[in-house]
């Protein structure tokens, strides 16, 4: 087993794939000589020259237009946000244009893009710093949103989102760059994860949790600390969000009969919201009780570390939340 | 003095004077060059009639922003280009597309939301796409499609392409960041791409005094050391003239231009628009210098028989009548689900 | 009983604010000379001069953050979207200044401020100007967002609105500007609707229908077709949808035992999701079928109006949701 | 030459040159005027030194801009304004509300996220806010603020308050939307606001060569006929000066004005930046500018005793350490529920 980080794992995408095919390219704010904010770019300057790692002034609104741009003619731009906060004055191009392109034009341009970057509050960085924006993507006919919470995703995914003709919208944990997971022994350049697939990311028979990107990690290790308890957790990661694996997050809470949807952001119109949606359609029958999510509270980000913890979903947060679905307090 | 709009203050010692059209030089031209772009002009005025005439009686639907008045512009502007060479235009672009290229036939179906439409009946009057002309489209957010133009001529320098991207959009989009950010990163990265301003003195209701600190929309150049130009759109071959210079300067050198076309819509903004904020008098007043009269009088003057340009005329309103019964006739729009995801 | 229309209902909301109170003023494309593109602004430049009827440049992003920047020294702005699509340039804004000011600046400077204008698909105006983004601003803690579907509740809740010292995103149905409404004789200029109530539309004991903005009206056409079959609808307007009105909503899904959420949006993380989670938390033991949601097709708005008015929700579709709840399907 | 990163090439005939500062004439001054003005500017080093300090103790958290090195702009602008003025800064803003009249406990506390910080704890370093001394914030999204500037200008006109806005920000923000709309809608409606370019040479990692097609930012001014000034900003009297040029210009006449203060931030970008992406000698050489020990050397030159210049050393002192201490005895934050919506 080789083990890498979550970061190599997408450096190591970005590079197979510009490898693979000449029109793929980086763009955005620091991605070259200053190998990425967060380093996901790593060396890629020194591998691939100006021409194709292009670093950008502070314009995500013109550079996310120039990605799409470039797309309807036949490149392949990956646009990185430096984090998805920013990509806020750029929204329109994703939303406007990248996403409807395809549609608009009555099928003659689509969009190979990925916008990719850090998503989801990182440590103490203040409200306008602190955001989990995945809604507002996942709200959006024509774009893919993934949000992988591993390495091993993180880099089966990325591949195959640039090898995507459509947009793709890919939000990377903010705080899981240094995270590591194992990869097999057997995997090759080429072990594509296809976008819209779940993957179980622990098996259990009590209930099923869903979390992606850092709240997956939440939930293992809620889940151990149940499990001491007797608890046995599903935890269920949908890894894209657009489109929604349905059928495996349903069969997951058809078996468990228990469902706590976790995530990082605010709670009112959430992504859990549409989740807990499918899964009362889905499983009504099968449902012993509410469905519970956990998620931020309804407040802007504070900076003071002990307040951004209360505001945040923590384990003995899950933890109560599995005890109240299992009508255990 | 019809430009009643620009005041005094607004213009800086920096500004590009425009020449009273009266007082033009006449550019060199013969017919060969002249007819076919009279021919252009003509049959998108005739397009832009017969679709503001479906659109009273309901055939079309939603916004219609008619290019009439404006012609030498898109006309002489897309004439300076290369068939790989690239268009963006705005809302305003019916007559972008015809001049690229795109046939009456599917520009009216379009709007008639037409199965036979250049995008299916799926777009509409704002936006017509072609790909085999390389016409980009039709986007409906001011200044949103500045930067996907930028793009455009980003992919050709990426590529060595050697194609030229031309962008249009109204002095209105000219303080919007997506205008901006795409002036700015074209002039940082030296894109083959010309940024055509299409000055028509209005923004909706709103005339260019009250939207512009200055007169000038090429001075944005000046602050990202970008060539700009300025002149006059009525006489469509010297539009050609000067945008062929600009294009020039991208293909050859990369460098990009703003440019800026003086020119007046002689309807209002959309169909729905009555345009009470201007009067009678100045709408007149520019009348006097549309570009097609003066465009068939040069084309008498520099030798073409009378005979010769009626029948171009005729052979126009024929292509017009032929793309309006081609638009009645065509079956309803059927699709929308199928190009939402490519698979 | 006097009879005004959705439009003049919040032209006079405005005049009779702006009367009231010298620090509030409107600024958006054409609200001048122009007298609205949408004539919502109708005479109140003559009324009230350049000053306070601020005709802006294209320029969103500029002139919503001049209204926040105006708002934070003591004005009262009411910044005009031509129609809510074009919110997108400037949501950066809204999100992350207007709505987190207060909080960032540890409560010193509110933001009394009105972001108003059309929103939802008109009639044929293609995908760039057909969304329906509620669930964008409902999503955001600081925001307060409110829909109103008729003359009464537009003027009731703009007066509320302008007086509010929060920020309040206040959407308008771009096609309901002519439609009218009795008043009752007894309102006088002051009858303020207070922001987060929400508003029985028609009693029922059969089912819920929660809809807001043009919804609204498609239900109660629904409604009355239905009940000529015997079948009784309560439609429930939240009127705002934050804050949410989830006791109202509840308590009437909480009587019927079943409910049906209709919004003209697209479904995935649509508001819709939303209030759905929230009824079936809250009426998990009175529902006797699944929470049913009506809304648009999850593609960009196509042109042509055949196409139109199939991907939108029609009487026929909400009478069939109605059906399939009531099981009579 | 110092200035390594403007290239030949980035020159354009508008530019207004800044003259080396080793060539520069000096601001007449007398030590009263300018011994308040060097106290300012030490006590935000200290400051910002006793943050980077806390910052590495792990006390503070998240990003920690410093302004080290640049002083002498905020210094010497704010020094211009009246107390009813208002200023608008960005995430690197300490110096900004300490120059404003914020006091060191405050801002200090806040950095340590204290119920005692300028907002209680819930801002951080990026979201210094005060009313009480009309300093309008302290924002993290870049370009996002010139707007609001212009918004408080606007009211300031709307009132007829004679207030007057300074907004800063880097050279880096000067291409994104939300400055040139902010930029554009001042120069339009004529908003007294001055809107000030701390050009440090880099945003980020990037030096202005890549992140600006023209070494002078002013030029942004011309495409909207705006008042414009450039100069180097190491000597914190001149600063004054010629900001107190554009603030009468606002307050008399409302015009607006660009102006671009060449500096140099001697730290990295923020405290996880290593700065990897200048050479040693390029920040040596910037340091030899440094605007303290210049302006302590000022002082001597224009009479002030050594003795009293250590005296108000001495008091700087006493202020930091007592903020410091201030900062880490006071309780942790608490409240973060109460401010999100106003009842
Ligand atoms: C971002 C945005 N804001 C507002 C509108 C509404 N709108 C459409 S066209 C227009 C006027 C544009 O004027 P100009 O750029 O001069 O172009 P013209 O219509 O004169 O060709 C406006 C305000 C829009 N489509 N997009
Ligand atoms: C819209 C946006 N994009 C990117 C960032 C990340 N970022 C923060 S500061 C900065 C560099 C700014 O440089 P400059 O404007 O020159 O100011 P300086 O930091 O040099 O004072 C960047 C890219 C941001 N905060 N906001
Ligand atoms: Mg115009
Ligand atoms: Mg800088």
């Amino acid at each position: 087993m080789a083990v890498i980080s979550y970061r190599e794992a997408l450096n190591q995408a970005m590079r197979e794939e510009m490898e693979r095919d000449p029109n793929v390219f980086v763009m955005g704010e620091e991605v070259g000589h200053y190998n990425g904010a967060y380093k996901v770019t790593q060396g890629l300057l020194q591998r691939f020259s100006e021409r194709r790692i292009v670093d950008a002034p502070i314009a995500e609104m013109g550079f996310a237009g120039i990605g799409v741009g470039a797309a309807m003619v036949g490149l392949r731009p990956i646009i990185e946000f430096m984090t998805f906060n920013f990509s806020l004055v750029a929204i329109d191009q994703i939303v406007n244009n990248a996403a409807k392109i395809y549609q608009m034009s009555g099928g003659q341009y689509n969009i190979p893009i990925v916008f990719r970057g850090p998503s989801g509050p990182a440590v103490q960085v203040g409200s306008q710093h602190s955001q989990a924006l995945e809604s507002y993507y996942a709200h959006v006919p024509g774009l893919k949103v993934v949000m992988p919470s591993t390495a091993l995703d993180a880099k089966g995914l990325l591949k195959s989102a640039i090898r995507d003709d459509n947009p793709v919208v890919f939000m990377e944990g903010e705080t899981l760059y240094n995270t590591t997971w194992e990869v097999p022994e057997s995997a090759t350049g080429d072990d594509l994860i296809p976008i819209g697939v779940a993957d179980i990311k622990r098996e259990g028979k009590d209930i099923t949790l869903i979390a992606w990107s850092k709240m997956v990690w939440t939930c293992l290790d809620a889940a151990k600390q149940l499990a001491e308890e007797g608890i046995e957790c599903e935890v269920v990661d949908p890894r894209t969000l657009r489109p929604l694996d349905v059928d495996t997050l349903a069969a997951s809470v058809n078996k468990t009969g228990r469902c706590v949807i976790v995530e990082v952001g605010w709670p009112v119109a959430g992504f859990g919201a549409e989740v807990a949606y499918q899964m009362q359609r889905h499983c009504m029958d099968a449902l012993d009780a509410p469905i519970e999510r956990v998620t931020s509270d309804d407040v802007p980000m504070p900076y003071a570390k002990n307040l951004e913890d209360e505001v945040q979903p923590q384990v003995h947060d899950v933890v109560a939340a599995v005890k109240r679905a299992l009508y255990l307090e | 003095m019809v430009r009643a709009v620009v005041t005094a203050s607004m213009t800086t010692p920096d500004s590009k004077r425009v020449e009273h059209h009266e007082h033009q030089e006449l550019v060199d031209t013969t017919p060969e060059e002249l007819a076919p772009l009279y021919r252009q002009m003509l049959a998108i005025r005739r397009l832009e009639e017969a679709s503001a005439k479906a659109y009273s009686a309901g055939k079309i639907g939603g916004f219609l922003h008619l290019i009439i008045g404006q012609e030498a512009v898109c006309v002489g502007a897309i004439a300076a280009l290369e068939k790989k060479d690239y268009v963006v235009a705005t809302y305003r672009e019916h007559g972008h597309a015809y001049a690229k290229g795109v046939a009456a036939r599917p520009i009216l179906a379009e709007l008639y939301g037409k199965k036979t439409g250049c995008v299916k009946g799926l777009g509409g009057s704002m936006h017509i796409f072609d790909k085999a002309t390389n016409f980009l489209g039709g986007y409906g957010i001011v200044g949103g499609h500045v930067p996907i133009a930028a793009g455009a001529a980003f992919a050709s320098k990426y590529r060595g392409d050697g194609a030229v991207t031309l962008c249009f959009f109204g002095e209105g989009a000219s303080t919007i960041g997506g205008f901006t950010e795409g002036l700015a990163l074209a002039a940082l990265w030296k894109l083959p791409i010309v940024l055509i301003c299409e000055n028509n003195q209005y923004s909706m209701g709103t005339p260019v005094y009250r939207s512009l600190a200055v007169e000038d929309v090429s001075l944005r150049a000046l602050g990202h050391g970008m060539a700009r130009d300025r002149f006059d759109g009525d006489d469509v071959v010297k539009v050609k003239r000067r945008i062929a210079e600009a294009v020039e300067r991208a293909r050859t050198t990369g460098e990009p231009t703003l440019v800026e076309v003086i020119t007046y819509r002689f309807r209002g903004h959309s169909m729905s628009d009555p345009g009470l904020y201007r009067t009678k008098d100045e709408v007149e007043e520019w009348k006097r210098r549309d570009p097609l009269p003066r465009c068939r009088q040069r084309l008498l003057d520099v030798g073409m028989p009378e005979a010769e340009i009626a029948a171009l005329e005729d052979d126009v309103k024929t292509e017009i009548e032929d793309a309006v019964k081609f638009a009645e006739e065509s079956p309803a729009a059927d699709e929308y689900k199928k190009y939402v995801v490519k698979e």
